[in-house]
């Protein structure tokens, strides 16, 4: 009996988000409002399941480390933010998350890009397969183009500049119409598969 | 590490926490009374600046076997960071709350989708503790609809309407207007009939092997993904990492004028 | 000639709705686009149809519910190409659900081609462990594993896995995966010199063609086309369901191109109109 | 890459000691030349457009939470504020991760301070709307048509939700302005919006609008950072391509 339920539930809710494409509507408005609730709703109950209660109450309460009180401090030190005589406590708070989440990007931009930086590091030899030798030369090219490109405090009308700056746009342009085309079929394949749900599930008008 | 053991005694353990409680409050409130606006702004700055070390030393400094001095503090500070993180969700919880329970006051036009807001969250959030904590059936019924009926298909028709918008995207960008406009257009268009079937059969024409080969619709789509594209997305890439550097510096170092927390 | 130039600002609605029926219609009817099966999914199939008799083909299952789009139908169409073939199989995989979701598409496909679990294929479940435990299965294939994971029986129990000693009882390995695994497997190929094919999530398929032009991979699956690909390769399996989303796709993918061609001739004659 | 390598270390110390050394020039008083990128130079237009169509101004910082990337978007939501409250038009502030909630409060209303329009800050324009990907997705297409806003700003973290907006945007036909260094959704801005920030051209956004000297001095970093990169990278091929012991040094380079 429920599962009856959650299928017409889904293919309503679906419809309904459907209707924005015509255009903005109350229906659209109602399951976005009833989206965001449930969201919110499954956010308070995660907040507290997954973090509050693992790793402040538990710690806190069930194995007496009573230090975890401070990070309870700390946090209400955000409720001052509306007062202006005392926001600058909850500007405490603020600038510690601001200087750790700042001092945070050396190991993000190493996990990151340190391996582009090795895999920018290609041979152009023409032996086993010229094929790869020329990809190769074109990918550094194409590296040092579109690098120059970013040159912010150069000037780009001289000559030896420009030319590969532009040339940078170009093949940036080509990158992205490259990217853009690569990914229809990964978005049309979550239509394709709302419509079988819809239609096979359902409707049961089609059968597989 | 000695002063901060765990206390297993509950009566001492609740004295201790309100102690804590107390005293954390009596120094605020003492900071606030005998440190001037800029004394005030200038401990705010300091603690950016203390802040940015953590992370960054961690990283840096040599480890012996996978550990220096510093590694053993990431968890703890990691999970500090959640929690008091976690503190900030009921503050912007109140802050929408303001915003909608503001609609249903003043009767502003479509209140009522604020009531349903309002109605979805308590709904979900009661069903979800409930046959969590206290595997009610009932609730467990009541949760599956709104959480397998209403939650997640909402979210994948949210999804899926990606691919209404790919098309009118592609109708309206890819006009012979400009070069940029032109070359996205040529390379989106080679790609796109290189992934179907019918794509590759208008080349299949075309020999399979030597340097022809290379023409085939799939190969050519290959190539502008895996020469061009990658490349690209590296370049923008070296751009981004040191662009991601220079910003994490201007916080560290309070230079950024709008978020200056400890005032200029 | 003032409605071709109307052609440059169709309303959106109207491309929402073209493409909703395109895309529906070869969910109903038979529409069958002409159709080109690439060298890389005939390689696949090539490799099962010519597997020596006395081997066996080892599915590794690395994907779960999240690539099930793709992943699920390449597995579907590449179990029953082997029941048709009648080449025995033993099924394996990184992911939990993998292997368990493959095992319910392998017993609705083994009563269509009358094949008989333990016999025709068996399945060993979920794997921990990563390449270093390839390697142990790789020289001692019985001692790895306790028991199957669909009867929970010793594998000497079962008739099929008894024949699997080691590597050198492998045929052909298929990978089909929403992730890196694939490395793990062109380690193996390389050490061990075992035909490798990796079906693989389309977002992926540009990092394998170094692999396939060093012969490293005998063939590729590539997404959902390549699902199709493959089920088009099949003589007489009747359901043909990736066969319809790929005409899907495809009809939308030419919707795509048609409106961008109609746009740029509205523009050009407008253009034209405004200069002449 | 639990701890640095000391190729990595060396490395990265390189490009900081580059933008520091860049800001201490600059604070030394030298001039930095900055060429021209079309999105910064509109936005004050853009902003101009919503106080002429008497609208508000939507700003939307994607999926960001506390991060390098986010504190960029601020960086620029302080400007727009601050320019928007001299007009007296709104700036709507729909957010993802309610972490960053009391900082882009204390941001916008410091922005209202420096105009000198403390008194007409309203607080409920900057609000947590949800955590959840598409529903904030749902809900900042909701808030588009309703209030009828007439310049979006898309800055910050974005993922597969960016078309939703920058297409519904269009439908209400507002003037867009994105940037992210989410590369895989550039395709979809460049596509979709009036001007799009392309990759690092997203980290200049406060040497341009600020044109502080000290912040365009770490733009001169950025360079000298980039030509650090590009040389190595450079190099690297030569020596890959040398191969021999070359080629060995190269590829542990950072092990």
């Amino acid at each position: 009996m429920v599962e009856v339920i959650v299928t017409w539930l889904a293919a309503l809710a679906t419809l309904g988000i459907y209707s924005i494409l015509y255009k903005e509507n109350p229906i659209y408005r109602f399951f976005e409002h009833l989206f965001i609730g449930l969201g919110l709703g499954w956010t308070i109950f995660e907040v507290w399941k997954d973090v509050l209660q693992p790793k402040w109450w538990t710690p806190m309460v069930v194995e007496g480390k009573w230090y975890w009180i401070f990070a309870f401090v700390l946090g209400s030190l955000y409720y001052f933010i509306f007062s202006p005589r005392f926001a600058w406590m909850a500007r405490l708070v603020i600038s510690t998350f601001m200087g750790l989440s700042a001092g945070l990007v050396f190991k993000v931009t190493a996990a990151i890009y340190i391996p582009q930086i090795e895999a920018s590091f290609r041979p152009i030899t023409f032996h086993p397969s010229i094929a790869r030798g020329i990809n190769n030369l074109l990918s550094t090219i194409i590296l040092l183009c579109v690098i120059l490109y970013f040159l912010f405090t150069i000037s780009h009308e001289k000559q030896p500049l420009a030319g590969a700056s532009k040339l940078g746009r170009w093949f940036i342009m080509l990158g992205l119409g490259a990217m853009f085309g690569s990914t229809v079929m990964a978005r049309l394949s979550l239509f394709i598969d709302r419509l079988t749900f819809l239609l096979h599930d359902w409707l049961k008008v089609i059968k597989f | 590490m000695k002063i901060f053991h765990p206390v297993k005694d509950p009566t001492l353990l609740t004295v201790y926490i309100v102690a804590s409680l107390v005293g954390s409050f009596l120094v605020l409130a003492l900071m606030h009374k005998f440190l001037s606006l800029r004394a005030k702004g200038r401990f705010i700055t300091a603690l950016t600046f203390l802040a940015g070390f953590f992370y960054s030393l961690e990283f840096f400094l040599p480890a012996k076997n996978g550990k220096n001095f510093l590694t053993p503090w990431v968890e703890p500070v990691g999970d500090a960071l959640a929690v008091i993180g976690a503190f900030a969700f009921p503050l912007g919880l109140v802050s929408l709350a303001i915003v909608h329970w503001g609609n249903i006051k003043r009767k502003r036009e479509g209140w009522y989708f604020s009531l349903v807001l309002f109605i979805a969250t308590i709904a979900m959030a009661l069903s979800a503790f409930l046959s969590y904590y206290a595997h009610l059936s009932i609730a467990k019924k009541i949760y599956s609809c709104l959480f397998d009926g209403l939650y997640i298909p909402l979210g994948v028709a949210m999804m899926s309407t990606l691919a209404f918008y790919i098309v009118s995207a592609a109708y309206r960008a890819f006009r012979v207007t400009n070069v940029d406009a032109i070359l996205m257009m040529g390379a989106a268009i080679i790609v796109m009939l290189g992934q179907i079937p019918f794509g590759m059969w208008l080349t299949s024409w075309l020999p399979m092997q030597g340097i022809v080969s290379s023409l085939r619709i799939e190969n050519v789509s290959n190539w502008f993904m895996t020469v061009v594209n990658m490349s690209v997305q590296r370049a923008i890439g070296f751009g981004l990492a040191v662009g991601g550097i220079a910003m994490a510096l201007r916080v560290w170092f309070s230079l950024e004028r709008g978020m200056q927390m400890g005032g200029k | 000639m003032e409605w071709l130039i109307q052609l440059r600002q169709i309303k959106r609605q109207w491309i929402y709705l073209s493409l909703a029926v395109l895309v529906a219609l070869p969910l109903f009817f038979k529409i069958r686009l002409p159709f080109f099966v690439g060298p890389q999914a005939k390689g696949v199939y090539e490799a099962v149809k010519n597997l020596p008799e006395d081997k066996v083909v080892l599915l590794a299952m690395d994907w779960g519910a999240a690539t099930k789009g793709e992943s699920m139908w390449q597995a579907q169409a590449v179990i029953e190409h082997l029941f048709k073939e009648k080449k025995p199989f033993v099924i394996l995989g990184y992911d939990i659900q993998g292997p368990q979701l493959s095992e319910e598409l392998a017993e609705k496909l083994a009563k269509k081609y009358g094949r008989n679990y333990g016999e025709d294929w068996f399945n060993v479940g979920f794997i921990t462990g990563g390449l270093p435990f390839l390697q142990r299965i790789a020289k001692n294939f019985q001692a790895a594993f306790k028991q199957d994971s669909v009867k929970r029986k010793p594998l000497s129990s079962l008739p099929l896995a008894r024949k699997v000693r080691d590597i050198h009882d492998i045929g052909l390995i298929i990978d089909i995966t929403g992730s890196q695994s694939y490395g793990d497997w062109l380690t193996i190929q390389g050490n061990f010199k075992v035909p490798l094919a990796i079906a693989c999530t389309a977002v992926i398929t540009p990092d394998l063609y170094p692999f396939l032009d060093s012969k490293q991979l005998i063939g590729m699956l590539s997404g959902l086309k390549g699902a199709a690909e493959y089920e088009a390769l099949i003589k007489g399996s009747h359901r043909k369901t990736t066969l319809k989303m790929m005409m899907s796709q495809s009809m939308a993918h030419l919707l795509i191109i048609i409106l961008i061609v109609l746009a740029n001739i509205g523009l050009y004659i407008e253009r034209r109109r405004r200069s002449g | 890459m639990e701890h640095a390598t000391t190729g990595v270390a060396i490395l990265e110390l390189s490009i900081t000691g580059a933008i520091l050394f860049s800001i201490f020039w600059a604070r030394g008083g030298k001039e930095f030349f900055l060429r021209r990128i079309a999105a910064f130079s509109v936005i004050d237009e853009a902003i101009g457009r919503a106080v002429e169509m008497g609208r508000p101004i939507l700003f939307c910082t994607g999926l960001s939470g506390l991060g390098v990337t986010f504190f960029q978007a601020l960086a620029i939501l302080s400007y727009v504020v601050r320019r928007a409250a001299e007009y007296g038009v709104r700036v709507i502030v729909p957010l993802f991760a309610s972490e960053v909630y009391p900082l882009t409060e204390e941001v916008c209303k410091e922005a209202y301070r420096a105009a000198g329009k403390l008194e007409e800050y309203n607080p409920s324009d900057v609000f947590f709307l949800s955590n959840d990907q598409f529903a904030y997705a749902s809900g900042v297409v909701g808030i588009m048509h309703r209030e009828r806003t007439a310049t979006h700003f898309f800055l910050g973290d974005f993922a597969a939700e960016s078309l939703i907006l920058a297409e519904e945007g269009h439908s209400v036909g507002a003037m867009q302005i994105a940037g992210t260094p989410a590369t895989l959704q550039l395709p979809f801005f460049v596509a979709a919006c009036d001007y799009t920030l392309i990759g690092e051209e997203y980290y200049a956004a406060s040497a341009y609008i600020s044109r502080e000297p000290i912040i365009v001095g770490s733009i001169k970093g950025q360079d000298l950072g980039k030509i650090i990169l590009l040389f190595l990278s450079l190099s690297g091929v030569i020596g890959v391509t040398l191969g021999g012991k070359m080629a060995i040094i190269f590829q542990n380079l950072f092990r």
